[in-house]
């Protein structure tokens, strides 16, 4: 019962909101409470009345006489005029939140997003490229310019009470300032085909130390082997092909390697050898697998260097 | 909103009315003057005012065929109003869709 | 039911439906029905010119080059068509009206003749398409242009002037219904409301073509 | 006045008769037939999903198909079973009835309308034998324009059921305008009329523009024209404001006749007069009308320009007046009633519970601030439910249970009536109020798999759903018992006053046999 316990429990936050990211979460959580608040009242009100009034008036014999009242001027005047000034505050309080959340700072961090199905990439200035992790330093402005390859997407982080839909064709914005380092998840919210629900994304929010001395790592010193198992998150490979052979969207990868009368569809069976998996990623729907659908994988010709190809294939021996 | 009256029906004399002839061929004369019109303005290149002219004359053209052709002039004040309200709620569509569009950064696609 | 119909009884003499206190009830009734139609063929036609005038907002170059491939002298010449066509429609309920029913006969035919001519040079217009590779979307093949997605002015061009054609050729398909109504005898000055119905959706079919005109080959 | 002679079920006789009928009472038990058949299908889809989430990962079958089901059971309650809902059975069925007319004023156009409602129907259901469509209901492109699955069948199959609402609306209108008995002037309608008269009207106007919109994208698909395909440099905004443009009015198509079915239940279970009864009729076309200028509340996080997405939080805002209006009216119509726990009246009271709610959760929504953080998260998706299905269902069911007698001439049994709305009531709340939690805590929407910190939450939302599937069930075999073995019912079994109530169970052929005349309001219970 996390979620429940969630509610229950004061040293959360209340009313089952995620961790508060940003100062603006919080101004968020008051906001909220109010409503919350005034709605349990009102609720109070009406459904309260609703049965007080249903027990009281229970029909006593068949004969009852009702009153005959047809209207009140001043209480209906009363009862469109306090929910409108209630719904007029709200709105403006509502308005002052949204207001701060499309601020962004001119000194803000600029990353820009990519979103495409089914995962995310993010390049920042200083040409570092990552993908459904990304690592930004505590208590700086950062800005988020994103855009989509495909279809809409959209960029959400619960903890931080933003979400912004990611348009193909043109950039949309998010900005916020983390407040306390720590892990945060990412969804995508807008459907957008058959992962939708595994277009996650982590993001990281660490110190600024931490941060610049993460902004220097490259992928110097590290095995093939490991360059590949990078890219398998980095390139959403792990969206649709599982390590420890289960059945995702494609087959998985443990064992693949050196798999003898893996059968296609139409019946051609073969080994899987380096030429084939090299064909299977950059032209991805030359050959399906007997049982896969096609046409789901994207094809990576072009998007993927020769050195990373090879790290792939190296990364899938690895898999016994 | 609707007639408030009784028997609807009943609340007109007749229904019916008959726009006259004569009425009729001067509307359609009119009509095709005004095709002339907007052919000859748009010979003239007139640059950014050709749009509005253009669509103007269209405007004055389409009152013409509304009130006489279709004879809301005559009809009931109630068709009217049912008449109106396409266009009225048709421009609600281009207003608040205009207000988000053109409050945009224009953000041009890289074709 | 009485039949609230004065006129000469025949076979096809229209009685008032039973639901209906008297002919002019029904008639009444039959008007609203047909201007809520037309109500939503305006909503419907609309919603295609708002997303014409948003898009030329954004390309007004791409419409401009578009609208240059077109024949306005075919745009005029269909223009003319149609409101005469127009006027004969409206005529046509005038002469039953006044109960000169040959007269109506007639204009019915000229109408629909009308209606006929303004397909025949929509054909040949929609021919010089094809043979030009001026095509929607996909289909576009066309050499010698110079805005990148010329295809979306053509996927408009033959959206709009499409459906406002398939409108032409169902109201036509109307018309001869009425005609043999008419030559049956089925209407008189007291009863005419199908006339009545069809006038309206042909003129809706001419006003949407009066904004149609200038929006794609005057102004592009 | 036992249902003795002739009347509108045995007037004629044989399958025939009923595919030919003019009679608007027939027609509607038609609708009612086709509608709760669709409804079935679309709670087998809802009971599917919920079963798949009662794990984070597989349960039941895989993402592809979990993403078919969602869309098969929000296209097919949506367009098929809630917007023809009550209008197309009760209204159909009621409307004449209401002002004293022996039928709508285009009987013809009834029929048809009724026959392309199944043309589109049969179309939809079609698309589950080729290629399923996995687009949600809403047809978001550029998503739409690229998934191979059968697009173009589905939005043709919306395109007709449109049309069909189309003509049922611009019917009605006409019917309310000009086929109103002697003495029965606007503001004498029952309020019921009133629900489904500013139904009718966003019906007709709202309708022909999703019309075109599905015909765009069936374009887009066919020819690629490109006005919403961001590939070809359209703008797929645009599209969501067509769309909502439609199917923000069409929450209303949804929830204006269920709300004047409660204004009649409740007025006839407390014998006593409606409160405030000319607020309550304009409020109706209030909310009809504030509508059409608040859709881009959808769109929040879309990519809409801000200054528009503020001015359309601030419209929304307005809609909540009118709704708090009807809310308060209906409570003081209770006040110094004789209240009777009947199960209709059971419905009207899960009615307002429910739609307490899911308003205000909408007014949550509405705020354009916290709207950023809720949108397309289950919090929404308890909202809507809170007000579709606990709103427009709810009063459904009453308005079932309440015209039963009169539709068929056949009391139910009261105990199993009532046991079902035990069920379903508490089964609904199980379900969804979770989902507001899920919704605060994060968990979008449209999720095949889900963080497992969800996972109990979810297995609450699951079992309430079986639930609410026991209590349907019992509704069903509360009415086929009806219908076999129901004691006759007299032609005022609940002593209401509007004019439906004045002529036999199940009414004749003609509905009245003298035409009435009005001299009073419809709640007259002095």
């Amino acid at each position: 019962m996390n979620g429940l316990a969630a509610l229950m429990s004061p040293a959360q936050a209340s009313m089952a909101l995620p961790s508060q990211g940003t100062l603006l979460a919080a101004e968020f959580d008051n906001l909220y409470a109010f409503i919350l608040w005034a709605s349990v009242i009102s609720c109070a009100i009406t459904i309260g009345g609703m049965i007080y009034f249903a027990l009281k008036y229970k029909r006593r014999t068949n004969t009852d006489k009702t009153a005959y009242i047809t209207h009140n001027t001043f209480l209906e005047f009363l009862w469109s005029f306090i929910p409108l000034v209630i719904f007029m505050v709200v709105f403006g309080w509502g308005w002052m939140i949204y207001n701060k959340m499309r601020t962004f700072p001119d000194n803000s961090l600029e990353v820009h997003v990519y979103g495409h199905q089914w995962a995310w990439d993010f390049t920042y200035k200083s040409g570092k490229k990552v993908a459904n992790e990304f690592v930004v330093p505590v208590g700086t402005p950062v800005k988020l310019i994103m855009t989509s390859q495909d279809v809409i997407h959209s960029f959400y982080i619960p903890s931080m009470r933003i979400k912004q839909d990611v348009v193909p064709g043109r950039y949309s914005a998010l900005g916020f300032t983390a407040e306390k380092t720590g892990d945060y998840h990412v969804f995508c919210t807008q459907y957008c085909g058959l992962n939708h629900s595994s277009m996650l994304a982590v993001m990281k929010v660490v110190s600024k130390e931490d941060y610049e001395k993460w902004l220097q790592e490259n992928d110097e010193g590290l095995t093939l082997a490991q360059r590949g198992e990078k890219l398998y998150s980095g390139k959403s490979c792990v969206a649709c092909h599982s390590l420890d052979g289960t059945r995702k969207v494609g087959p998985s990868w443990k064992g693949l390697y050196g798999q003898k009368d893996h059968e296609m569809e139409g019946g051609l069976k073969l080994t899987v050898d380096d030429d084939y998996l090299r064909e299977s990623i950059l032209l991805s729907n030359a050959k399906i697998v007997k049982s896969y659908p096609a046409g789901v994988m994207p094809v990576f010709q072009g998007q993927l260097s020769e050195e990373e190809v090879n790290a792939l294939i190296e990364f899938i021996k690895s898999l016994k | 909103m609707a007639d408030k009256k009784t028997v609807p029906a009943e609340a007109h004399a007749s229904p019916h009315f008959v726009v006259p002839y004569a009425t009729l061929r001067n509307v359609a004369f009119a009509l095709l003057g005004f095709t002339a019109l907007t052919v000859i303005t748009a010979q003239m290149h007139l640059g950014w005012a050709a749009a509005p002219i253009a669509f103007l004359i269209a405007l004055m053209k389409a009152l013409l065929v509304m009130a006489y052709f279709m004879g809301l002039k005559f009809d009931a004040p109630l068709n009217r109003l049912i008449f109106a309200c396409g266009f009225i709620f048709l421009s609600l569509l281009y207003i608040f869709s205009a207000l988000d569009i053109f409050n945009r950064i224009p953000q041009l696609p890289t074709l | 039911m009485s039949t609230g119909n004065p006129a000469a009884h025949s076979d096809h003499t229209h009685h008032t439906a039973h639901h209906f206190r008297d002919a002019d009830h029904e008639f009444v009734t039959s008007k609203e029905g047909i201007w809520l139609f037309m109500v939503t063929e305006i909503l419907m036609f609309g919603g295609l010119f708002v997303g014409y005038f948003f898009m030329h907002n954004r390309y007004p170059e791409m419409f401009a080059e578009g609208a240059s491939h077109l024949d306005w002298r075919m745009g005029a010449f269909n223009t003319v068509v149609l409101i005469l066509s127009s006027w004969t429609m409206a005529l046509s309920i005038h002469f039953i009206q006044t109960g000169r029913n040959d007269k109506a006969t007639k204009m019915l035919l000229t109408t629909i003749a009308c209606g006929a001519i303004f397909m025949v040079v929509k054909f040949f217009e929609y021919k010089a398409k094809f043979e030009h590779g001026l095509l929607p979307g996909h289909f576009f093949h066309a050499h010698e242009f110079t805005a990148p997605n010329l295809a979306m002015y053509f996927g408009f061009y033959f959206c709009m002037t499409g459906l406002h054609g398939t409108h032409v050729l169902i109201g036509m398909g109307l018309m001869v219904w009425l005609l043999k109504r008419n030559l049956r005898g089925d209407f008189n000055e007291h009863y005419y409301t199908p006339v009545e119905g069809v006038g309206l959706f042909w003129h809706i079919v001419d006003l949407i073509w009066i904004f149609l005109f200038p929006l794609l080959y005057l102004v592009g | 006045m036992a249902a003795h002679g002739s009347n509108y079920i045995n007037a004629e006789k044989g399958l025939a008769s009923w595919f030919t009928t003019l009679d608007h009472k027939r027609i509607g038990l038609m609708y009612m037939i086709s509608v709760l058949t669709f409804f079935l299908c679309g709670g087998i889809a809802a009971l599917l999903i919920r079963g798949e989430l009662w794990t984070p990962g597989n349960t039941l079958f895989d993402a592809t198909v979990y993403n078919q089901v969602m869309t098969y059971h929000g296209a097919i309650m949506v367009f098929m079973v809630i917007i023809p809902g009550i209008p197309a059975i009760l209204g159909n069925f009621l409307l004449p009835l209401h002002i004293g007319a022996k039928d709508v004023a285009f009987p013809r156009l009834n029929l048809a309308s009724w026959y392309v409602f199944m043309t589109g129907a049969f179309l939809a259901i079609s698309t589950l034998f080729t290629n399923k469509i996995d687009t949600g209901w809403t047809f978001y492109t550029p998503y739409s324009l690229k998934t191979s699955t059968a697009v173009v069948s589905m939005v043709f199959a919306a395109f007709i059921m449109g049309m069909s609402s189309i003509l049922t609306g611009l019917n009605f209108i006409a019917t309310v305008h000009k086929m109103r008995a002697p003495g029965m002037t606007m503001l004498r309608m029952p309020l019921f009329v009133w629900g489904i008269y500013s139904t009718a009207i966003l019906q007709v106007l709202a309708t022909p523009v999703l019309g075109i919109t599905l015909l765009l994208i069936a374009a887009e698909r066919l020819l690629g024209v490109g006005i919403f395909d961001p590939a070809l440099g359209g703008d797929p905004v645009l599209f969501q404001h067509f769309f909502w443009f439609y199917s923000h009015p069409a929450v209303y198509i949804m929830i204006l006749p269920a709300m004047g079915i409660i204004s009649e239940l409740i007025t006839a279970f407390s014998r006593k007069t409606i409160f405030g009864y000319t607020a309550i009729a304009f409020s109706s076309l209030g909310i009809a009308a504030v509508s059409f200028f608040v859709w881009g509340h959808h769109m929040f996080v879309s990519g809409q320009s801000e200054v528009a997405g503020i001015i359309f939080s601030f419209l929304t805002m307005l809609v909540g007046v009118p709704t708090a209006i009807k809310m308060f009216n209906w409570l003081a119509t209770l006040y110094k009633g004789s209240i009777q726990f009947r199960s209709p009246m059971l419905y009207a009271f899960g009615f307002l519970f429910l739609f307490v709610i899911g308003g205000v959760t909408g007014i949550m929504l509405a705020v354009i601030g916290l709207d950023v953080h809720f949108h397309d998260t289950y919090f929404v998706i308890a909202h809507f439910h809170y007000v579709m299905v606990g709103g427009t269902l709810m009063a459904l069911m009453g308005g079932f249970y309440y015209w039963l007698p009169k539709m068929f001439g056949k009391m139910y049994n009261e105990f199993w009536a009532r046991l079902s709305f035990v069920f379903i009531f508490v089964g609904f709340n199980v379900t969804f109020f979770p989902q507001f939690i899920l919704g605060s805590m994060g968990m979008p929407r449209r999720y095949y798999g889900y963080l497992p910190a969800y996972q109990s939450l979810n297995q609450i939302s699951t079992v309430g759903s079986w639930l609410i599937a026991i209590g349907f069930l019992i509704s069903l075999y509360t009415i086929i018992q009806c219908l076999m073995s129901g004691a006759p019912a007299p032609a005022n079994p609940w002593g209401a006053k509007t004019l439906e109530w004045t002529i036999p169970s199940p009414p004749p052929h003609d509905n009245f046999d003298v035409e009435p005349i009005v001299t009073a309001g419809p709640y007259e219970y002095r």
